[in-house]
């Protein structure tokens, strides 16, 4: 038995998902993101990695920018090479002072048993956080990640 | 998200299967907290092992938790954690206030 | 042991994914219709009908309406009750003669090996398929689905 | 998508494994064209069993083959199809031209 392998690298690549900002969408984006890095033959790690962060920057989306209003997020993912960028955009109230949301244990939203950690686990998982925020227009997370993977190649 | 529970005299045995995130967390909460009233618990492990994704939110639920437990006096631990919530949990300095265990008769041992 | 499923059905949701015109999206696409459909609670034929009908869409705007030039596809999912409806979009070059394109084996591409049967395999494995286009302007695609599932319960 | 191949005296068993759409279908066709000009195969059989996903280009693939071999006078077959894509073969009046069989053993019979 012979075996040939039909897989196809490029590295160029581009998806925008806008979304409703409901809680059950949040796994859907995890998914979406994982498969869409998918072509970057990434470890099992690398998925998990990105699955959190996405997580973290849509639930903020959620609870904080519309605080549970339906409203939309907008998640947009671009490969170039074997690095994936990932941006999650809101229109939503906005961040006043993005220093001490990026703090460990700041939350403004203890009541709802926010544990403080979202912008942390982010920064932990992806190589590159940036955040933009103006009050009562909106914020943009965007997050970098460099796949192992294509670099061993 | 798929919740199993036990009871082992005063202590709560919950094993959590599936995806822990802000959308299953508000749920989790509720019926943690009913079954901990029902079953006048005292201390309260959870079984992490077949829980397969969890984010910041999941460190909400279990903080919350031990906040009502120790309140009464009862600890909190936390079993079969993955290297890769091991490493949420200690960014959260989870383990000065929570115990970690390999498996639940470890924990047992120590409630 | 006990059981508690932890699970939420909501019954109104919306989706949109716009991506590159590339062949290797084809499964992404495919992906993300599938997982968006899972709230529905489907069937694994279900879910196999529709990535089968999301695949002949979107290949068909990658191959037909921007023949294999880089353009941007858009998918639209919109979930009321327990029904899925799916738009596959694109601004190509538009399908000139609409009844001929649906009939069976009519293919304009069969150097390229097309089959004819993309619009076919629509219709049989979705409940309904709707199709708008003008020349020059690009082609539109409306599929809807009812899942069984729901209905059981 | 994955393809592996054996052959038996002048037939070629290719099994495909994976999703078989438009992206994969260009590379499958000069594979497979080139194996069937290398083993100078005279007949060709699919095996599907693995194939877990089809659309109308695996159609246009397997005419596609067709064709060919049918000019030079041999034979082309289908093995252990699945419903959904038997449903599919159908609707393309497929089997008009191909014939299909439970197994490679009862194809190899009739080649
Ligand atoms: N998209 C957003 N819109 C508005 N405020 C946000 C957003 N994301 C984060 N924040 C603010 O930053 C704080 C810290 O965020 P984070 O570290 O994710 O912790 P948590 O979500 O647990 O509160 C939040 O409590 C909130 O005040
Ligand atoms: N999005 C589109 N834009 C332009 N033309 C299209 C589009 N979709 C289908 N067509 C036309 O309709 C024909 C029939 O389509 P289909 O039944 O999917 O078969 P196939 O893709 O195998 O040709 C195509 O050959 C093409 O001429």
């Amino acid at each position: 038995m012979h075996v040939k392998e039909c897989k196809n690298m490029e590295y160029k690549n581009y998806m925008k998902l806008e979304l409703h900002s409901k809680s059950q969408n949040e796994a859907f984006a995890r998914v979406v993101v994982a498969a869409f890095a998918a072509q970057l033959d990434p470890t099992i790690e690398e998925i998990s990695d990105i699955k959190t962060a996405v997580s973290e920057a849509v639930t903020n989306a959620i609870i904080h920018a519309y605080e549970e209003k339906n409203a939309m997020v907008t998640i947009i993912c671009r490969i170039i090479d074997n690095e994936l960028e990932i941006i999650v955009e809101d229109r939503g109230k906005g961040i006043e002072d993005i220093e001490k949301a990026k703090e460990p244990l700041y939350t403004s939203k203890p009541e709802l048993e926010r544990s403080g950690m979202g912008f942390t686990v982010m920064e932990t998982f992806m190589d590159k956080v940036d955040v933009y925020s103006e009050l009562g227009e909106g914020t943009k997370i965007i997050m970098t990640k460099k796949f192992k993977s294509l670099d061993a190649d | 998200m798929q919740l199993f529970y036990e009871t082992n005299d005063n202590t709560l045995i919950v094993k959590l299967k599936g995806e822990l995130d802000h959308h299953v967390a508000e749920k989790i909460r509720v019926e943690l907290d009913e079954m901990i009233s029902n079953k006048r618990a005292k201390n309260l492990i959870f079984n992490l092992k077949e829980m397969n994704f969890m984010d910041s939110s999941g460190i909400g639920v279990i903080i919350g938790r031990y906040k009502n437990i120790n309140k009464l006096g009862g600890k909190v631990a936390v079993v079969a954690v993955s290297e890769k919530v091991d490493k949420i949990f200690s960014l959260a300095g989870l383990y000065r206030i929570i115990s970690k265990y390999k498996s639940e008769k470890d924990a047992l041992k120590c409630m």
